[in-house]
């Protein structure tokens, strides 16, 4: 069987099981499911061929509605590989965070969490427009379950919004990306040896029909795409549901919205904007960037005067995927691949932030830095942690937040020249100027999560009233919660000094999607551009 | 062929004014299946009503398949009488739960889902 | 499963990073020997030593830490030597392994490459050989003075410890500019973690905030310092850096004088890189986190905030000399920013009661001296500098430690005096007397020789005369300040009070003198202030410094060779007066006014001076009321912006969202009335619906 | 050529409007015998110039009877309608339907029109009479009138016939103009080979017509399929002696109306007949379940009946 289709099933078998099983196993099954998708995904690193990482690969297909070309198939490249790998290292974590805060209704929780997980592969491995709209729209009903049922107190309005929020954008999306169909539908005589003239998903297929789109085409779809994924992302007008939906959550739940179901937002506009609308993405990239940058400003202070932990670091997140968009939009080598490793490295740091932050959660059941701080002489071993992955969050060189933050900041910087100075064309050209501003962020970013760390973790020890030893747990970090720490902190540190293999891996696909971009981008911005990268365009896609 | 058909039971063919005569009538017996269920309050009335409603698109159907030598009219009929009993079952149950609650058949009783 | 092959062969590899475009005076870099790459990863060891201690029980209660990392130290400090002694004027390179390496076709700036790799030449050496040499001997210190902390806090201290010697280790051999990155922001931490080694105290933790905040500000400039060396030179190597062209081409306009030519993106780096050395070294206006971080033990402030992580901005502009070479404006401004620095933080360090506060602005200030000497063009002279203030600070803040430590944390010096008459003192007392007359610029000690050698150059080198006079100045003020505390707290009459981590009685208190330790590291420290003065005798032309300097990048053809003249003598002759005419009527008013006629700690002669009550003074003494100027023009707003967009946040980009469900509802409680709930109305929309329908379908076909 | 001038069409559709609108129940003044005068006269008007159109475009007259069951279908169906009493609404049904299957006679539709009767008549409507007579209240001694006040009024009655016969106005409408648009009858549909599918009948018709000689029968070919010939009338026969010859068939063998529908229902829509049983089951097993009284039983009751059981177990114990 396919392996990615093993990853999807996988869990979805365990949900099953989850169901039928008595309850007090429930946590073990699901615990085995999401081991079993980790061994799948070991399974296909080592059988994915890197050399060509470009290339789909693990294809597979089965006609679903054929009279509307619909087929559930699934591929990947390495970019999607690699997020998968995310997604399931995150599911085993995810459980085991899970053991002992979650008391009631534990079948259904579980059950949820690992249709979840299963529905997040299916949307990194869909390598059909409407299976991956389907798994990405699926993805908000365990969501919104383990909010409306397992969150905090706010958590029916939390869960409502951010339902109606995302899937609201979405529904744009979708508009958008059946008008690609369409459009692909009623292409004639562009090239016959492709499915174009008729009604097909095939994204590789698609990618090819939509470079053909008018200006005013490629900028209505782009709108289109913009209001699904921009949402999801967060970027900045858009972002109001994340901090709710952070601090309802459940702690697992935090984890997961942060580390991988925004990324559905940036690979959507990676894998969906980019290539399709490539001359509308170069004409407002200066938009999208300034979008961007005054989140990563704005997010970044309203960061700072929060007292509720979780909040703050659900609004860094907005801050956070302000840079991973920046750099999407440079359309560079640098700015794409530290993009694309944003998200992976945005997924291991804020998902630890959060375990941590559940962790303190379920001593001390407050999340205000008013009521508890100083836990550096009561909990060592958590706040080494917590220092860890804040460091790591605050892009310490050495740990993995900074190589991407400075490629993305790079690519900006790269993107054009001083505006106006030599050559450019002003303000609306990325820029020097979009690196310099956004840059600042990263002192916001230093302001904020060391006030958070010199309040929690420093200082004198404070802890809420009526506080008492939590029954099961210690006072400090248990083994299984270490052990759940343990492989984010080695991956976090990993990637911050030996990134290599990841950027090998990521490089054929950059350079792939740079190709389309600038084979369709005829001016404006300078955009550095391989040479080796035509060809394997043309090979891509489908093998 | 013609033999063969002149041997059969089928019937000769039908003109379309023959046949706009019966849909003529199936469209009035229609339109008087509305209007009752429209205008009765009575709730086993207004089920009867709509049964005379599936009578006149049973009658069109019919003409029809008479019109056109074809059996599938005739067939349709049978599963509009299927869905007929089965609505006539589960709605009179369900009438016969509402009279048991109120002591009533009037419609305008029952008005839960006033918005 | 070629990923993975790949992986393998690419860790060890040796690469040879070979300069193609020769020219200039710069000597090709060639491959070094592999062992030489493990001078940085030695303080690693003890990291991993501290982690270990701190999770096994048993040798949590040990001082094992300590001992771990002052062995590695000792040896990573004893690579450095062999280094040495094996360079012979070479630029070595040795690869560790790939770090960030990205590529994007072929050709030059088609690559980003920025290794774990090292620039092994003598300039690094030179900063090497005091990092590694001082750090292994402070951690000794420390491992008598941190004593009382033995267990998690003993292992945190000696982690974040080698920790910042393997940052700074990073930032000094780094051979691209992102690794040297990677060594700054590292030692930044460091200096946060270890600011912040008494997190308890509020103080501690804003100061090691307001550090690592402070500090980022300067590392954003140097970021984009590097992206736009990277934009416009294609690499972030030093070896192809400094081979460039390009870079040579504008080099020599630049030395020329012909800076028109030079595009003004590349000499906007310098000043890029400029703002990441001032929030580093802390210069004006980034230096305000320097005083502040003494809030963390003495060891650290000795070795991080005096000797070692603070010239990392002189080590940045030395190292980029050429880059600065070639921008008009950058040195300039940075001999300028030096000035104001010096006098300032001098001004302010005459009136503290703090010793350590009087040390850490001391610092500050001779940090503009060094920054002084790069603008006015003598690397040499802000290397030897560096050197000599990194023996002679570092013997400062030790005695000062030992003060602290033998007297429950008094720094007051109001309230300790006449320490040389006390028992077990005088090794402390000796020490601090070389170190004050280092700082004091006493002759013929190394104090004395490199900070002359800067004045001399800013006397001769055109247009600067006036920095030269106020470096003058500051040198008496210096003087002044630095024997004001030794006449205070170590000579004098006996007379004490303990500070506040003595518990109990006043009268109970008792002093104890430091232990082997300390001495030893003192006694270490002091003759090696002593003796630095000889390095300006050994070697070539400007000393065994010079020498180093001369074949590294930061060398300047130009350096020393002013034709000017100082009142028609050799400016250096002519300064070795001059200075220590100032510098020992700087000394002798700090006797006047602090040991003469002085019989108890509180009050002295300069009490009674009119000037010391004035409004001045205090504002002195206030530190000019930078802090509150800046949490006025800065913290503030931007606190109140950031409630600001907190309140816009929730009230009307969230409330947007919410009128757009709103919306729905409102038209549903509009409508809600048609929906009588009675089954004739339903049916009766129905059919009125689907007759109209028709009606429209029939109409319209 | 229209089939009815639009404004006669139009007016007529007005005059049935008010008609039946005058004729629906309601309190006071009660016109019902006028409305149904109207109503009858003109739907007699439109059906009247409808036969005069078929009789000049030469398609003849449909079948008298066609005009007596019309007549009775639909003047019952408006009388179910207002009358005010459930049961002889009920009753006027069962006389519309009736009608109807007597149209469907007339249609050559005569395994339906029995279907119609048996099921609707026979069954369907006997128990909405159950239904009616549960339902309704007894009269009382005060009360002698049994009739509800909800079946004596009508519910906005103008509203209602306006709607319906808007509707009305439309279908005709368009049935008229579609009418000359209508495909012609195409003969061919009804597959003629038909009778092949039906070896049985033909050997059974053959054999009682005497045509099949002593020992001889239909003949097949290897795939077991008789060969017959609809277009020549004609079928091969095994004879005894083995031997294979062509004979007629019978006069007057056909396939009948049951058969056709028979063969159309399982051979064309095997699944739809099994939807439709399940629905049907579902139907019954809803109908049980909502139709169910439930016994309210607290636990005091649950206790005495269980007593009751026990008394009763160990009662038969002795």
């Amino acid at each position: 069987m396919n392996v990615l289709v093993l990853m999807i099933l996988l869990p979805l078998l365990a949900a099953a099981v989850v169901v039928y099983a008595p309850a007090r196993r429930a946590k073990w099954v699901a615990l085995t499911g999401t081991l079993a998708a980790g061994l799948a995904c070991l399974l296909a690193f080592f059988a994915f061929d890197w050399a060509d990482a470009a290339t789909i690969q693990f294809q597979a297909s089965r006609p679903w509605l054929p009279t509307l070309g619909l087929e559930l198939s699934v591929g990947v490249d390495s970019v999607a590989l690699l997020l998968i790998a995310l997604t399931v290292l995150l599911g085993p974590i995810c459980v085991l965070a899970s053991f002992t805060g979650i008391t009631g209704k534990v079948k259904t929780y579980y059950a949820w969490l690992l249709v979840l997980q299963a529905a997040m592969t299916g949307v990194f491995a869909a390598r059909d427009l409407i299976v991956f709209y389907t798994c990405f729209e699926f993805t908000l009903v365990p969501m919104y379950v383990l909010i409306a049922l397992y969150g905090s107190s706010n958590r029916a309005k939390a869960a409502t919004k951010f339902f109606l929020f995302t899937f609201t954008g979405s529904v744009i999306a979708l508009a958008g990306l059946i008008y690609v169909a369409w459009f692909n539908a009623t292409l004639v005589g562009y090239d016959p040896a492709l499915l174009h003239g008729t009604w097909t998903f095939d994204i590789a297929t698609l990618e090819r029909a939509a470079r053909e789109m008018s200006a005013s085409q490629q900028a209505w779809v782009l709108a289109a795409l913009l209001a699904g994924f921009a949402v999801k992302v967060p970027l900045f007008p858009v972002h109001t549901w994340l901090p709710l939906a952070h601090t309802e959550a459940p702690t697992a739940g935090s984890v997961i919205l942060a580390g991988v179901l925004l990324k559905l937002g940036t690979y959507g506009l990676y894998r969906f904007v980019l290539p399709f609308v490539p001359d509308a993405v170069v004409e407002y990239a200066w938009l999208i960037a300034g979008v961007s940058i005054v989140g990563i400003l704005y997010a970044g202070l309203v960061c700072w005067v929060q007292t509720d932990i979780k909040k703050l670091i659900a609004y860094s997140s907005v801050a956070h995927l302000g840079f991973c968009v920046l750099g999407l939009v440079a359309l560079n080598s640098a700015g794409l691949t530290g993009a694309v490793l944003y998200m992976l490295n945005h997924g291991l740091s804020t998902g630890a932030l959060f375990l941590m932050v559940g962790m303190m959660y379920e001593r001390y059941h407050t999340r205000s830095m008013d009521e508890v701080g100083g836990l550096a002489s009561k909990m060592p071993i958590w706040s080494s942690f917590m220092l860890f992955f804040v460091l790591a969050s605050v892009g310490l060189p050495g740990l993995n937040g900074f190589v991407s933050e400075f490629l993305c900041l790079l690519g900006a910087f790269q993107a054009g020249d001083w505006g106006g100075a030599v050559g450019g064309t002003g303000l609306f050209t990325l820029g020097p100027w979009y690196a310099a501003v956004a840059g600042l962020g990263m002192i916001i970013a230093a302001m904020y999560l060391l006030y958070m760390t010199g309040r929690i973790v420093f200082g004198e020890y404070r802890e809420p009233a009526g506080h008492h030893e939590h029954d099961v747990l210690p006072t400090d970090l248990n083994w299984r919660e270490i052990g759940l720490l343990l492989p984010l902190a080695a991956l976090c540190l990993g990637l911050g000094v030996y990134p290599t293999p990841v950027l090998r891996a990521l490089e054929p696909c950059v350079d792939q999607t740079i190709a389309i971009v600038t084979g369709a981008a005829d001016s404006g911005v300078e955009i550095v551009r391989g040479g080796e990268t035509e060809p394997r365009l043309v090979e891509g896609g489908r093998p | 062929m013609t033999a063969l058909l002149a041997q059969s039971a089928l019937p000769a063919a039908m003109g379309s004014g023959v046949l706009a005569h019966y849909l003529f009538v199936s469209v009035v017996m229609f339109a008087i299946g509305v209007i009752g269920f429209l205008t009765r309050r009575n709730l086993i009335i207004m089920f009867l009503c709509t049964e005379l409603m599936f009578q006149a698109a049973g009658i069109a159907l019919v003409a029809f398949s008479r019109y056109h030598l074809n059996m599938d009219g005739q067939t349709f009929v049978i599963f509009v009488l299927t869905v007929a009993a089965a609505e006539a079952a589960m709605a009179l149950a369900l009438v016969v739960l509402l009279f048991r609650r109120s002591e009533s058949l009037d419609a305008e009783g029952w008005s839960e889902m006033r918005g | 499963m070629s990923g993975i092959e790949r992986v393998i062969q690419t860790i060890g590899e040796t690469v040879v990073v070979g300069a193609q475009h020769g020219g200039g005076h710069l000597a090709t870099v060639e491959p070094g020997p592999t062992w030489m790459a493990l001078a940085p990863f030695l303080p690693l060891v003890g990291v991993v030593i501290c982690l270990i201690c701190a999770l096994v029980p048993r040798l949590r209660t040990s001082k094992l830490p300590a001992w771990g990392t002052v062995a590695s130290l000792a040896v990573a400090f004893g690579l450095i030597l062999a280094t040495w002694l094996s360079l012979d004027g070479r630029t070595l390179n040795v690869h560790a392994w790939e770090w960030i390496n990205l590529s994007w076709g072929d050709g030059p700036g088609r690559a980003l490459i920025a290794n774990f790799a090292f620039h092994i030449d003598s300039l690094t050496v030179l900063w090497m050989l005091f990092v590694t040499g001082l750090g292994a001997l402070i951690a000794l210190y420390a491992v008598e003075y941190m004593e009382h902390d033995v267990g998690l806090g003993y292992c945190r201290f000696f982690a974040g410890f080698s920790l910042f010697v393997f940052s700074m280790s990073c930032l000094v051999m780094a051979d691209n500019l992102l690794l040297m990155y990677l060594g700054w922001e590292g030692v930044g931490f460091c200096s946060y973690l270890l600011i912040g080694y008494f997190y308890k105290k509020p103080s501690a933790v804003a100061a090691a905030k307001k550090a690592f905040i402070v500090n980022r500000i300067g590392d954003l400039g140097l970021a984009l310092g590097i992206m736009l060396i990277f934009v416009q030179f294609g690499t972030l190597e030093y070896g192809e850096l400094f081979a460039n062209e390009r870079l040579l081409h504008y080099k020599d306009l630049a030395l020329a004088g012909d800076f028109a030519q030079i595009p003004f993106n590349v000499q906007l780096i310098a000043l890029l890189l400029m703002v990441g050395a001032f929030g580093k070294s802390a210069q004006f206006p980034l230096y305000v986190w320097l005083p502040d971080a003494m809030e963390g033990p003495t060891p650290v402030s000795a070795l991080i905030h005096a000797a070692t992580m603070v010239t990392a901005g002189v080590f940045l502009i030395a190292r980029m000399f050429p880059i600065f070479l070639v921008s008009e404006h950058a040195l300039p401004t940075v001999a300028w920013i030096g000035t104001i620095t010096a006098l300032l933080a001098a001004t302010i360090g005459m009136a503290q009661f703090d010793i350590k506060r009087i040390m850490a602005y001391s610092t500050v200030s001779q940090l503009g001296y060094m920054f002084a000497g790069l603008g006015v063009l003598t690397s040499v002279g802000a290397a030897f500098h560096v050197f000599t203030h990194a023996f002679f600070k570092a013997t400062l803040f030790l005695c000062c430690g030992a003060v602290m430590h033998g007297f429950a944390g008094q720094l007051d010096l109001r309230k300790v005096s006449g320490l040389r008459s006390q028992k077990g003192w005088m090794i402390v007392t000796l020490a601090m007397l070389i170190a004050c007359l280092n700082l004091s610029g006493f002759p013929l000690t190394g104090g004395f020789f490199s900070k002359d050698m800067i004045l001399a150059e800013a006397f001769v080198t055109p247009g600067f005369r006036v920095i030269g006079w106020i470096l003058l100045l500051t040198a008496g003020l210096t003087a002044y300040y630095t024997f004001r505390v030794f006449f205070r707290v170590f000579v004098g009459p006996v007379d004490y009070e303990p500070g506040d981590e003595h518990h109990g009685e006043p009268g109970s208190f008792h002093p104890h003198p430091p232990g082997w330790a300390v001495n030893l590291v003192l006694a270490i420290l002091g003759v090696g202030s002593l003796l630095v003065a000889g390095v300006y005798f050994v070697g070539g032309e400007h000393g065994w410094v010079g020498s180093m300097i001369h074949d590294s990048s930061a060398h300047y053809q130009a350096d020393g060779t002013h034709a000017g003249t100082l009142f028609g003598q050799d400016p250096h002759t002519i300064m070795y007066y001059v200075s220590a005419a100032i510098g020992l009527a700087g000394i002798a008013i700090a006797w006047w006014l602090h040991y003469a006629g002085r019989t108890e700690a509180a009050t002295c002669r300069a009490d009674r001076l009119a000037f010391t009550g004035s409004r001045v003074a205090r504002w002195a003494r206030d530190k000019w009321y930078v802090d509150e100027f800046y949490d006025f023009l800065f913290r503030r707003p931007l606190w109140l912006l950031g409630q600001v967009f907190y309140f816009i946040d929730r009230w009307f980009v969230d409330g947007l969202v919410n009128v757009f469900g709103i919306l729905p509802r409102l038209t549903g409680w509009a409508v809600r009335p048609s929906q009588s709930g009675l089954l004739h109305g339903y049916a009766l929309g129905t059919i009125g619906g689907t007759a109209v329908l028709l009606l429209i379908v029939w109409l319209v076909t | 050529m229209e089939v009815i001038h639009p404004v006669i069409l139009y007016v007529a559709v007005a005059l049935g409007a008010i008609g039946v609108g005058l004729s629906l129940p309601r309190r006071g003044v009660n016109p019902q015998a006028i409305g149904a005068v109207i109503a009858a006269s003109a739907g007699g008007l439109v059906i009247l110039l409808l036969s005069l159109h078929t009789s000049r475009s030469g398609e003849g007259l449909p079948n008298p009877f066609f005009y007596v069951f019309s007549v009775i279908a639909l003047g019952a169906s408006l009388r179910m309608i207002t009358h005010p009493r459930p049961v002889y609404a009920a009753l006027f049904f069962i006389m519309t339907i009736i009608s109807s299957a007597g149209l469907y006679l007339i249609l050559a539709a005569e395994f339906m029109a029995f279907a119609l009767i048996i099921v609707y008549a026979g069954a369907i409507l006997i128990t909405y009479l159950f239904v009616i007579m549960m339902a309704t209240q007894s009269p009382t001694l005060e009360q002698n009138e049994s009739l509800q006040d909800y079946d004596t009024t009508s519910r906005e009655p103008i509203a209602a016939t306006l709607a319906g016969f808007v509707l009305l106005a439309v279908l005709t409408s368009m049935l008229f103009t579609g009418l000359t648009s209508l495909p012609a009858p195409s003969g061919q549909s009804i597959e003629p080979g038909l009778l092949v599918e039906l070896p049985g009948k033909v050997e059974r018709a053959m054999r009682r017509a005497g045509a099949l000689p002593p020992g001889a029968s239909v003949a097949t070919d290897d795939a077991g399929r008789m060969l017959l010939d609809p277009a020549a009338g004609t079928v091969t026969i095994s004879t005894a002696a083995g031997g294979r010859e062509v004979v007629e068939l019978p006069a007057g063998l056909g396939v009948g109306n049951v058969e056709r529908v028979g063969m159309s229902l399982l051979g064309d829509y095997p699944g739809l007949i099994e939807i439709a049983g399940i629905i049907l089951l579902m139907a019954m097993l809803g109908a049980i379940v909502l139709a169910r009284r439930k016994v309210m039983a607290d636990d005091e009751d649950r206790a005495a009946m269980a007593a009751k059981i026990a008394r009763r177990g160990t009662g038969g114990g002795l």
